[in-house]
């Protein structure tokens, strides 16, 4: 029952900046998500939560009491590390038991909870083994158990499927979402992949070089990107420049209607996914309607991405269904459709 | 106010034995070795003399001749070796074979067992094919102590080592020398030059192996020197000691950043 | 070359000079210590020599003292290691300077050690002069005997002086070779300064300090030049008496010199043996268990 | 690259040094000095006569085997001798330092062992008393060739301390290299009046605990105090004179070990220790940490002060019932290969020239083997003016108060019986 926040935190190392001025809540038993691309310092914020790494400037509260004074080993802010970091010499059910160990809990309560805890991360039985007989994935979730069995007050997990196969990933990214619905537990996940994110956390945190550019439920990172390089990081490929009015918006290409939105008028850029992008007849009924010239065609299997050329020298990308592709070959004049409700302005 | 905390540490007491306890064996050696008349309990000699280092210099000490044959006894054993290690080092490192374990022991006995006791129980062949009082017999017999340490050493180099760079160097066209030269040997040139220093130490400070097999003709610098530590003249004693570390502490000088930068030859002890 | 006897061929030369030099050396002096030569004409077989030097009081004396410097050399120069390669272990001012002086006696030979710990201890020596400056004592006499002593303290000294940057830069080799995650992970997991070093850093450290206390041990067992520098004339330990019988101008001393030598190499044997043993139990009970 | 550069230069010191180390090779230009054979003794085994001695010597390398603990001695061997015998015979000798005597004792015998007959590694020992005994019985010497060296006839072969090493007849099996007698020695700046008899010693050393000890036999300086101490608690050295007898020692030696057990709480670390060396009691006296030392050399005690490790008030004495004198020798292995040059070094040593440098305190301080009466008058005056160092004591003085050495046996038993009576609680 903790909530985590974040106030102005910075963290330098001599005279690199990894962290500046991140202020962030990460509400009590949710899941949040830092994510951005590696070195923009997600993981300095984990450890610094974790009391691992001191704060050059800043706090870190919970539930409204600053933590700093308190030392790494009784804040309770428990990590999961990337590289599992399991005690080689220990068993795994030592390991798992660590946590209670350092804490003084009788022998025969740690063997019991550790039993417990390896099956609640579907490894009972395990625990006479070695980590180095395990694999990856086992071992991370050996690792999730150690951490569990402390009962963290907050759960920090450091890119917890960045070493496992895709299949493991899958079955990973479930149990960790079961289990933190279960314990209703505040974690705070590191990541670097978007589809992760979006898939674990309730809410989501995007860094780029040490700062925060958007905090927000994941839906709002497609919908609503907050910048050009928010919305690039989520895969948007689609530009256009121009200036807003009201709830038009005037392009090289054309004028284009956009749905209602607090963007303040003024010059913008106006992205829409290429998902959204929309191949139709040319009549004219739809509004927003271009025209536009195939440069190329990639087949992608479930899709064909097509790059196409508006006026002299805009570009957009859409993605159509392979068999509606095959009547457009490069080279040919297309009409788009860009529905106004999925053109998002970006200041 | 942070750099006098640093100082009160316990750690800064720590390193402060470090020095201390290291170097304090060796004020009273450069005391002796420019002392004459320094009786108890004169803290500092009563009069300085160079009379110690003339001896040690002068031809009839024999110090120069012994010098010669200490570092041609240690660049022998040392290029020796390395030649027989580097194969074994690479074999132990690389590959898994049947008996691994019991060829890994074999060849680290010597470094438990005394190696005085084998030398002693060998001694009559040597003596029977002519292997004593020459320097060959001498280099022969300080193979034992020294070759463990070598293959020990590079084995754990070879553990860390990934041979397909050798065969991606093959597949550019490089001859098996040229793979050697250009591939294998800057890979593992740090721990060659610690195996190197261990070998030539080891060689360089073997007293009773070199007398008994030298026969007391192969005076190399410790025979000389303990003949002195049993003459009590401390002033000689002193120098020639002096005299004795001066090489060893020029190669540590060259190879003191591989010892310290490069844990994977030296962590080969601790997996012994 | 074929692969499978490609690792045999890289070690014949290796094996052709452990198993020739030293196996031959080792099972010459067993064959020699029940005075078995053939080559010599001789084929009787007996066990005179260890009856004769087991009933001597003055072997088991040696044995004991020589068992007390191994054992005290050994557990002092590992303990002090530990704590210099934790004090080196981080960088701060001056890290490399100091960590050159720590490496700085590895190549000086245990003679010069030996010579060096004479001057500094004997009871005339430097700090015996010291300590008369300071007025602590007044003759030589008074100073404790540290060199030539009953406890062979000077000698455990040099040993002392000698491994301890021998096993500390192993040491140190270890711990920078795992880095300090682990200690980061077990203090997130809530363990303080003390406990990080007893359920991390030395179970981290324990194979390294098994490995090289066996070496320092079985060096102090067998080693010769020190003791006779620095150790009373009688008992004397093991090597010395082993060396003192085998050039002793009675030659059917000799083969009491090589019953010794297989003597201490049977114990050094047996003792390392038990150690490893000992230290791998736990992990061999798991083993065993799966 | 310092690293190529650094052991370049290694290598070329070790090529420099071992080309200096080559034996010069002296090509028949050598004019051999007329010397002839002492009259009327056969020739040694396999040699027709001295010349052919000579002859055969030239080139040969004579690797003497001596013990290698005074940079005084082993400077006057490997400078002075080794250069003699190299211009005037073409030898080359190559002194190899031991630090104890049957070091070599058991190197010959090992080679003989093993079968080595003919080509062995010593050619030359510095020997006498218990090591002589040794190689003598077990017939690791060659000869008799000592009598048949021309410089034999400055030796008076009649005096029983010349032609017996402890109690064994030399036989020509050995060749006299000099004469020592054991002195007792003191810092008059401590002592003011030094004991004269044993007795005298003992009462001071019960007056002066922790200030007197002597090296552990079998060290040759501490055997030789010990002896002293068992003449003195037998009533005198006649009383073990003549063959080993062991019931005359179960007799007579317990009241030895009980004078020396005695003392032994006065000693210096109440006697549970002893230096293991000469050497090392030298050490001990030099720092004041006992107040005497001893040496089987009456002129050791001045070339100490005169190297400055004693200091100069530093004298000698000895006792007035008289101390140890005995001859050491010089003698060849059965099995060297080198015998010739061996004998020729062997008569240089004896050579009145060699016997005279010997005997200056500044190379070495020995006592002079030859008998003044049959040397010619000039050498004698030399002999005469070998100045003194200022701790010796005058040859009158030494040769009024000599004490025979008994035979090896004895020694061997005494020193034994010490490790287990006196040194073992």
């Amino acid at each position: 029952m903790t909530k985590v926040e974040l106030q102005q935190l910075s963290k330098q190392f001599g005279e690199v900046t990894a962290v500046s001025h991140v202020s962030l809540t990460a509400p009590d038993g949710r899941i949040t998500a830092l994510l951005g691309p590696s070195g923009c310092g997600k993981t300095t914020i984990l450890k610094t939560i974790a009391g691992l790494l001191t704060p050059s400037s800043g706090d870190v509260l919970f539930n409204g009491r600053s933590i700093l004074p308190i030392p790494a080993e009784k804040r309770n802010a428990v990590m999961v590390f990337q590289n599992h970091l399991l005690f080689p010499y220990l068993s795994v059910g030592e390991n798992v038991g660590f946590g209670l160990k350092m804490r003084g809990v009788e022998a025969a309560v740690i063997r019991q909870k550790v039993e417990e805890h390896l099956a609640m991360v579907q490894l009972p039985g395990l625990a006479n083994r070695r980590p180095n007989e395990l694999s990856g994935g086992q071992q991370q979730r050996v690792a999730l158990a150690r951490a569990l069995i402390v009962e963290p007050t907050v759960l920090l997990l450091d890119e917890p499927l960045s070493n496992l196969d895709a299949h493991l990933r899958e079955e990973m990214r479930q149990l960790i979402r079961s289990l933190q619905r279960a314990l209703n537990m505040t974690t705070i996940v590191v990541t670097h992949d978007q589809e992760e994110a979006v898939l674990l956390a309730d809410q989501i945190g995007l860094m780029f070089d040490g700062k925060l550019a958007q905090v927000g439920p994941p839906s709002d990172f497609y919908e609503r990107p907050s910048t050009r390089q928010v919305a690039s990081f989520f895969g948007a490929t689609n530009f256009l420049v121009g200036e807003k009015r009201g709830n038009v918006v005037e392009t090289a290409v054309g004028s284009l209607q956009i749905a209602p939105n607090p963007i303040a008028d003024g010059p913008v850029q106006l992205t829409i996914r290429p998902e959204h992008v929309q191949l139709v007849p040319a009549d004219g009924r739809l509004p927003n309607q271009l025209c536009a010239t195939v440069q190329e065609a990639i087949y992608a299997g479930t899709h064909t991405r097509l790059r196409l050329i508006l006026g002299s020298d805009t570009a957009l990308t859409l993605l159509t269904s392979p068999s509606a592709a095959k009547t457009v070959g490069v080279g040919t004049a297309v009409h788009l459709h860009l529905p106004p409700d999925h053109l998002w302005p970006l200041p | 106010m942070t750099r006098i905390k640093q100082t009160l540490q316990p750690r800064t007491l720590i390193l402060a034995a470090i020095v201390v306890g290291v170097l304090l064996p060796f004020v009273p050696l450069l005391l002796w070795s420019v002392s004459f008349r320094w009786l108890y309990p004169s803290v500092l000699p009563e009069s300085l003399s160079l009379r110690a280092w003339q001896y040690v210099f002068s031809p009839r000490a024999e110090v120069l001749s012994a010098l010669g044959y200490s570092t041609l006894v240690a660049l022998l054993v040392t290029a020796l070796s390395i030649l027989i290690g580097l194969p074994a080092g690479r074999a132990l490192g690389l590959y898994k074979f049947r008996g691994k374990t019991a060829v890994r022991f074999l060849i680290l006995a010597p470094t438990i067992v005394p190696t005085l006791a084998a030398a002693m129980g060998i001694h009559v062949l040597f003596i029977r094919y002519g292997l004593v009082d020459n320097v060959l017999g001498v280099v022969l017999v300080h193979l034992i102590p020294v070759l463990p340490y070598v293959v020990l050493i590079l084995s754990g180099v070879f553990a860390n080592y990934n041979p397909d760079f050798e065969a991606q160097a093959q597949t550019l066209g490089a001859s098996a020398w040229q793979r050697f030269r250009h591939v294998t040997l800057p890979t593992i040139f740090p721990a060659l030059m610690v195996a190197g220093l261990f070998a030539f130490i080891i060689s360089w400070s073997q007293y009773i192996l070199t007398l008994l097999i030298g026969g007391g003709q192969v005076v190399t610098l410790p025979v000389l020197l303990f003949s002195f530590v049993s003459s009590g003249d401390n002033a000689i004693t002193a120098a020639l000691s002096l005299v004795f570390i001066a090489p060893a502490l020029l190669f540590l000088l060259a190879t003191a950043r591989y010892l310290s930068g490069n844990q994977a030859s030296l962590g080969g002890f601790g997996k012994l | 070359m074929p692969t499978r006897l490609r690792p045999y061929l890289l070690l014949a030369p290796t094996l052709a000079v452990i198993l020739l030099l030293f196996g031959g050396g080792v099972l010459l002096a067993l064959m020699q210590s029940v005075g078995y030569l053939p080559f010599l004409g001789r084929t009787e077989i007996t066990l005179d020599a260890y009856r004769a030097i087991l009933q001597q009081a003055a072997f088991s004396q040696s044995f004991f003292l020589t068992l007390w410097v191994a054992l005290a050399s050994t557990a002092v120069s590992t303990l002090l290691a530990l704590v210099c390669a934790l004090a080196l272990r981080r960088p701060f001012r001056g890290h490399r300077l100091i960590t050159f002086i720590f490496q700085l006696n590895i190549p000086i030979p245990h003679l010069v050690g030996a010579v060096g710990i004479l001057f500094l201890f004997s009871q005339s020596g430097f700090l015996a002069r010291l300590a008369n400056l300071a007025g602590l004592i007044s003759q030589p006499a008074d100073f404790p005997a540290i060199v030539f002593d009953p406890w062979a303290i000077g000698i455990i000294l040099e040993y002392v002086w000698k491994t301890t940057c021998f096993t500390g830069l192993i040491l140190l080799a270890t711990l920078q070779g795992v880095g300090n995650d682990l200690e980061t992970a077990a203090q997130n997991l809530g363990a303080n300064r003390w406990q990080r070093f007893r359920y991390v850093t030395l179970p981290l450290l324990t194979p390294s300090m098994v490995s090289a206390s066996v070496l320092v041990f079985a060096f102090t067992f067998g080693a010769f030049e020190v003791p006779l520098v620095l150790g009373q004339r009688f008992p004397s330990m093991l090597p010395v008496l082993a060396y003192r019988s085998y050039v002793d101008i009675d030659l059917n001393a000799r083969p009491e010199a090589m019953a010794m030598n297989v003597i201490i190499t049977l114990l050094i044997g047996v003792l390392i043996f038990l150690s490893t043993c000992a230290s791998r139990t736990k992990r061999c009970a798991v083993n065993g268990e799966r | 690259m310092k690293k190529r550069n650094l052991i370049l230069l290694w290598l070329t010191a070790v090529l420099i040094l071992l080309a200096a180390c080559q034996p010069t090779e002296q090509e028949d230009t050598i004019n051999l000095p007329a010397e002839s054979p002492a009259p009327g003794v056969e020739p040694p085994p396999g040699f027709a006569d001295w010349d052919a001695v000579l002859q055969a010597a030239q080139g040969q390398t004579v690797n003497f085997y001596m013990w290698g603990g005074s940079d005084l001695i082993n400077g006057w061997v490997t400078g002075y001798v080794a250069d003699a015998v190299q211009e005037r015979y073409g030898v080359t000798l190559n002194m190899v330092p031991v630090a104890d005597g049957p070091e070599y004792v058991n190197k010959v015998l090992g080679e003989q062992q093993a079968g080595r007959d003919e080509d062995g590694s010593v050619d030359l020992v510095w020997v006498n008393g218990e090591n002589y005994r040794t190689m003598r019985q077990a017939e690791l010497l060659y000869g008799p060739f000592s009598e048949y060296l021309p410089n034999s006839i400055y030796v008076n072969w009649n005096d029983p301390s010349v032609a017996n090493d402890f109690g064994l007849s030399v036989d020509g099996y050995e060749a006299p290299y000099g004469k020592a007698q054991f002195v007792m020695i003191y810092d008059s700046a401590k002592i003011e009046n030094p004991p004269t008899t044993v007795d005298e010693l003992l009462a001071w050393i019960q007056a002066n605990p922790g200030l007197f000890t002597y090296p552990a036999p079998p060290d040759f300086t501490g055997s030789a105090f010990v002896r002293h101490i068992c003449y003195h608690a037998v009533g005198g050295y006649e009383n073990l004179l003549g063959e080993f007898d062991q019931a005359l020692f179960d007799a007579q030696l317990p009241a030895c070990w009980d004078v020396l057990n005695q003392i032994e709480p006065f000693l210096w670390r109440e006697g549970q220790t002893y230096p293991e060396s000469h050497t090392r009691h030298q050490e001990l006296f030099a720092n004041g940490e006992v107040y005497f030392d001893m040496a089987y050399n009456p002129a050791e005690a001045s070339s100490l002060v005169e190297n400055g490790r004693y200091p100069e008030t530093t004298r000698t004495f000895v006792f007035d019932e008289g101390t140890i004198a005995n001859t050491h020798y010089v003698a060849i292995p059965y099995n060297s290969p080198n015998k010739a040059a061996a004998m020729v070094v062997a008569n240089f040593l004896l050579s009145p020239e060699a016997q005279l440098s010997k005997a200056q305190p500044e190379n070495w301080g020995d006592l002079p083997v030859l008998d003044p009466a049959l040397l010619g008058a000039e050498d004698q005056a030399a002999f005469n003016a070998i100045p003194r160092g200022v701790a010796t004591l005058s040859t009158e003085e030494l040769a009024a108060n000599r004490l025979p050495e008994l035979q090896a046996p004895w020694l061997t038993a005494i020193e034994q019986a010490w490790e287990t009576a006196v040194l073992q609680p």
